[in-house]
């Protein structure tokens, strides 16, 4: 009990200074039509001049209901409704959901489907950390590595294109595996980006890693320590990046994670900067993970025997993934029927952005929009 | 009748400014010349940077109206004159409406003294360098009765960073200025000159750019500036007043149409201004390279050559893309258009091969030959850097720049008096 | 684990597994003392999610349920609990302060009340907002027209 | 340069001056008052420059102008406009003001009729090329002590400012 206090006192606003010239407090109301909100994020903040005493987030503004569309619809259809939580990682979404349902009916996706998941899935973690990384550099004022990013992205969705003919809600995987066999040439087009994009992330980094006012901009900024990440059920790398070792790839493997080598980049100070590096460390293990993958791809079916109607047995399952942005959760009851009784997702973005009070309180205005964008959240998803 | 031609003929022959000759004709000629050149410069700048960032950052930029989009500032142009012009209700109406005008007047006064050459400057003032300073000092006022005005929290705040950031800056920059100007009293008088023209002459005399005067002092008072001139300018990494990601636009956030476009106007302008402070300062002004070392006829010649080859370059560019373009009848105009405008670059160089020509407007082409670099350093810093925190700009500001300006300015004057010293002992 | 649980709670605890994951069922009485032990003496330090469920012909028609994480077992456990319509519930935030936003989507979106929870209204929907979207007697294709007509000024969005 | 048509811009001037200080006390908006005092302030540097004093112009404009008047601006904005225009104006005192500014107005009219007794006859002549040399040489020759001493007040009246307004150091 006495440890949760102490993870809250710190919480509480700490009374302001009586400011100079009796200059009245100002509150600005950032978004939901602001350049930096990512979306439609609403932030009230309280300045006084350009501190931050407080702020609010007012969500909601893209709510469209989806777990309650979950119940009205069957388990295969509601598949392509998951895409449209975390637009930029739309197959990490696809995974859990199929995992979860998978999870439900008892059945596993053969192995040459799980390589391909993980192939998939793993772009896709490299896609979003990717437009994180142009957005959030744009938001501090660095326009430049938004189109290189931009440019990179670009081969992964073209590979997504090649696939399964979308792009950004690609609706790649089905319950059970996967609907369609890789295209001839599938992993020689892998393999080029892989080669393509390893000097890339040195070009980016070349950008800003040693940018003297990349680093003063970020260094000490939104600085969040491991302790109030967990209190706060931060996830992702927003939680490694302040120290924890927690990674669900590694901690409770799903897909056949635990067959990849690769190591969970942490970070020491839970600063902007450590963030960024981590998503630019986790980046470079995600090459890693598809050269593996790619090199030990099995022949074999990419479906399981799932029957045409799937009509789960009554039960309960939670299930996680390890999303680019934090812990990915699907909660599932079913009632025997073809329909879920209830869909729950646990975003990451949602959670995390509870966040970003404690982490610009005593800030300035201009550290408010570095956190917004150090957070990588999704109002998509936010706001489900 | 005749007296009016010889009255127009007599300043011709003159070695002085038209404003110091007291001839009120070619002062207004001269008015005119700059205003629009500096209007063109100001289109040229918009179509460049769009270009040269838009290359930076893998894309091409625009590149529909006109050939290679050489037409989309008179487009843009054309698209904010035509907008509408909206003043805010709550918004301090007469203010508001000033606003902008005095920030433009105060962009383009400072032009009066810019010394394009010896006698190429509208007039040469005894005080020119504080002019300069003090007319542009003004534009604060501009900007803060725009944020003032607009009755609206973002531009109040970017009203309120934009002034604090240009008087703050404005002290290291002085400080700098004043240690070029320590420089000038190097002569057989001892007394310095605050005049732009004085200014040039003085490195003309001593054989030598201020920036490689009392090696390294030039260099760190010349540093000094460049970094306070961008922050004065308000752009990146310095552009907190209008930074978007934070402050939508800052304090022209409420600005549209023709207003909009006077700050934009006025911006540029300020740029192109302080970048001639800059090079009359340090550069040696329309001082050609080595005009000591390199002297004599042949020399002269092949120096007078420059402009001319400089605009045939520009031309052959233009043609090398005009056989470039796609053989499509859609793109028929864009090429013929292409092509007409590289005849006009390559005309324009030939007539600068007359000598009588080339000797009267050399010195237009060394002076923006010298801000135009600047111009490319400031789209080049817009490209790679991210923009700076308000506290640190002020750190920077009073931390690093105003120590540094004060002792580059003691180690200045204490050299510069002991030199004198030892020529007078 | 359990066992040590049943032994201090008795009969209140219900442990079950579905599909390899736990989860225990427990009385509503037992609610903020349970989630204090798990947090503090069994390390359970992360609250990943709490949600609810909507059965309409129960007597006691909503499942509460805590998603609860401990980095030191590297394991994850559920709590559910039934309470009727109306009742109240204590809230979670002082155990885990990440469960602020959390309970503010329950509440929205099903109706259920936190006790002690800082602040206690809609997240996801608009402030008066009728109706509780999550409950089964609540149809997909429901809105709240009144509030759409005078915030919005259309008839319906449907 | 010669000057042209003096007379015309120094009324010119002062009617400029003096409507910018009429409309400094009667505006109800401090900020419109301020505005109105730089437009008095530029229209003094105006006639300095007439006065064949480029300098005292120049730094007229760069520290009121441009410096001073724009700390003050900075000020109203932060402090609440609202509030002050309805707070009461500061006119309890207008008996000593317009005793002041009579008593000032005599001494201007008197200086103004009985000059040409006071002052040298001889004008000065009119150095417009050396002027910034010449105040130069005055300030750091002749009056040297009394410039530092100037620069001391005010170093001490910055101290005492930031003293005053950082209660932590």
């Amino acid at each position: 009990m006495t440890e949760s206090d102490s993870a809250l006192s710190h919480l509480d606003l700490e009374t302001p200074e009586k400011p100079f010239l009796d200059a009245n407090e100002l509150v600005i109301n950032m978004g939901p039509q602001h350049p930096a909100t990512h979306g439609v994020l609403r932030v009230i903040l309280r300045l006084d001049g350009e501190k931050v005493l407080g702020l609010e987030c007012v969500i909601g503004y893209l709510h469209r209901g989806v777990e309650k569309i979950g119940e009205h619809r069957t388990y295969t259809m509601f598949n392509p409704y998951v895409d449209r939580m975390d637009y930029v990682a739309a197959v990490s979404n696809g995974l859990g959901y199929c995992e979860t349902i998978e999870k439900l009916l008892n059945v596993e996706a053969p192995p040459r489907a799980q390589y391909v998941r993980v192939i998939l899935t793993e772009l896709n973690r490299i896609a979003s950390h990717q437009l994180w990384l142009g957005t959030h550099a744009l938001d501090i004022g660095a326009i430049t590595p938004l189109f290189y990013t931009f440019r990179d992205r670009e081969e992964i969705l073209k590979i997504y294109e090649k696939y399964c003919g979308a792009r950004l809600t690609t609706h790649a995987f089905r319950i059970g595996g996967l609907q369609y066999e890789t295209y001839a040439g599938f992993e020689q087009d892998v393999r080029n980006f892989l080669n393509f994009f390893l000097p890339k992330i040195d070009e980016y980094e070349e950008l800003l890693t040693t940018n003297r006012i990349w680093v003063e901009r970020t260094r000490n900024v939104g600085i969040i320590s491991g302790k109030d990440c967990i209190a706060l059920g931060v996830t992702g790398p927003v939680l490694r990046a302040s120290g924890v070792k927690w990674d669900l790839r590694k901690a409770q493997p799903y897909a056949n994670y635990k067959n990849f080598d690769f190591d969970i980049p942490i970070g020491q100070n839970g600063d902007t900067y450590d963030r960024y590096l981590v998503r630019v460390a986790e980046m470079r293990q995600s090459v890693r993970i598809i050269e593996q993958a790619v090199e030990a791809i099995p022949e074999g079916p990419i479906m399981a025997k799932v029957p045409k109607v799937i009509k789960p047995a009554v039960g309960e399952v939670y299930h996680s993934i390890e999303a680019p942005k934090g812990e990915l959760g699907y909660f599932v009851v079913s009632d025997g029927s073809t329909q879920p009784y209830r869909v729950r997702v646990r975003p990451p973005s949602f959670v995390n952005l509870q966040a970003l009070d404690k982490m610009c309180r005593g800030q300035l205005v201009a550290d408010v929009i570095a956190v917004i964008g150090t957070l990588d959240i999704v109002l998509g998803e936010v706001d489900r | 009748m005749n007296s009016i031609v010889q009255y127009i003929q007599s300043y011709l022959a003159s070695d002085k400014t038209p404003g110091a000759a007291g001839n009120m004709f070619w002062a207004l000629v001269y008015i005119m010349l700059v205003f629009v050149g500096l209007s063109v410069a100001v289109i040229a700048m918009n179509w460049l940077e769009r270009k040269i960032l838009a290359h930076m950052q893998v894309r091409l930029g625009p590149m529909r109206v006109g050939p290679h989009g050489l037409l989309q500032p008179i487009a843009d142009a054309i698209k904010l004159l035509l907008k509408e012009d909206i003043i805010p209700a709550e918004a301090d109406g007469l203010i508001f409406w000033m606003a902008p005008f005095i920030v433009v007047l105060a962009a383009f006064t400072v032009f009066v003294v810019v010394p394009f050459g010896p006698t190429h400057a509208i007039t040469d003032m005894n005080i020119g360098i504080l002019f300069m300073l003090g007319v542009s000092s003004l534009s604060v006022l501009g900007i803060v009765m725009a944020g003032w005005a607009s009755n609206s929290h973002y531009p109040l705040i970017g009203a309120l960073r934009s002034s604090a950031q240009m008087v703050s800056y404005e002290v290291a920059m002085g400080l700098a200025v004043v240690s070029a100007i320590l420089m000038t009293s190097l002569n057989a008088t001892g007394t310095g000159t605050l005049s732009m023209i004085g200014i040039v002459q003085a490195q003309q005399a001593q054989g030598e750019w201020f920036i490689f005067k009392f090696f390294p002092l030039g260099l760190i008072a010349f540093f000094i500036f460049a970094v306070a001139m961008v922050a004065e300018t308000n752009r990146a990494p310095f552009d907190l007043a209008e930074a978007e990601s934070e402050l939508t636009a800052g304090f022209h956030t409420e600005y549209s149409g023709f207003r909009w476009s006077l700050f934009f106007l006025a911006e540029y302008s300020a740029m192109i201004a302080v970048s001639s402070i800059a090079v009359t300062l340090w550069l040696g002004g329309w001082l050609r390279p080595f005009p000591n070392l390199l002297s004599g006829g042949i020399w002269e010649l092949v120096f007078s050559f420059f402009p001319g080859v400089t605009f045939l370059f520009f031309a052959a560019i233009c043609f090398y893309n005009t056989v470039r373009m796609p053989k499509h009848p859609l793109f028929r105009i864009q090429t013929i258009g292409l092509a007409a405008f590289g005849v006009v670059l390559a005309l324009i160089g030939l007539v600068l091969f007359i000598p009588a020509v080339s000797m009267r407007v050399q010195d237009i082409f060394w002076f923006a030959t010298k801000v135009a670099a600047f111009m490319y350093l400031y789209i080049w810093y817009r490209g790679t850097f991210p923009r700076y925190r308000f506290d640190q700009l002020m750190q920077m500001g009073w931390k690093v720049l105003l120590p540094m300006g004060l002792g580059v300015l003691i180690l200045t004057a204490s050299v510069a008096l002991l030199q004198q010293k030892l020529w007078h002992p | 684990m359990i066992a040590k649980l049943k032994g201090s709670y008795g009969s209140g605890i219900q442990a079950l597994t579905y599909a390899g994951q736990n989860y225990i069922l427990v009385d509503r009485s037992l609610i903020p003392d349970l989630l204090h032990v798990l947090r503090n003496e069994e390390q359970f330090d992360y609250c990943v999610d709490i949600t609810a469920v909507h059965y309409p012909n129960r007597d006691k028609p909503f499942d509460v349920l805590w998603v609860l994480y401990s980095f030191a077992r590297n394991e994850r456990i559920r709590v559910t609990t039934q309470i009727s319509d109306g009742e109240t519930l204590p809230s979670s935030v002082p155990i885990w302060p990440g469960a602020n936003w959390l309970e503010r989507e329950v509440y929205d979106m099903f109706g259920i009340k936190f006790d002690g929870h800082p602040d206690m209204k809609r997240i996801l929907l608009p402030d008066g907002w009728k109706g509780h979207p999550l409950r089964k007697d609540y149809p997909i294709l429901q809105q709240d027209t009144e509030w759409v007509q005078i915030n919005l000024g259309i008839e319906s969005g449907q | 340069m010669a000057p042209v048509a003096t007379p015309f811009f120094f009324y010119l001037l002062s009617g400029i001056m003096l409507i910018g200080g009429i409309l400094v006390i009667t505006r109800k908006n401090p900020v419109h008052s301020a505005l109105a005092l730089i437009v008095t302030l530029l229209a003094q540097a105006s006639i300095y420059l007439m006065l064949y004093a480029p300098f005292v112009a120049g730094v007229q404009i760069i520290l009121y102008a441009g410096g001073i008047m724009v700390l003050f601006l900075f000020v109203i904005m932060l402090v609440s406009i609202d509030r002050s225009i309805k707070e009461r104006q500061f006119n309890s005192q207008w008996v000593v003001g317009i005793i002041a500014a009579t008593a000032l107005g005599g001494l201007f009219i008197a200086a103004f009729t009985k000059g040409d007794k006071i002052f040298p006859e001889h004008v000065l002549p009119m150095v417009e090329n050396d002027n910034t040399q010449n105040i130069a040489t005055l300030l750091y020759g002749q009056y040297m002590f009394a410039f530092e001493i100037a620069s001391l007040l005010l170093l001490v009246a910055i101290i005492g400012a930031v003293v005053m307004a950082k209660k932590r150091i």
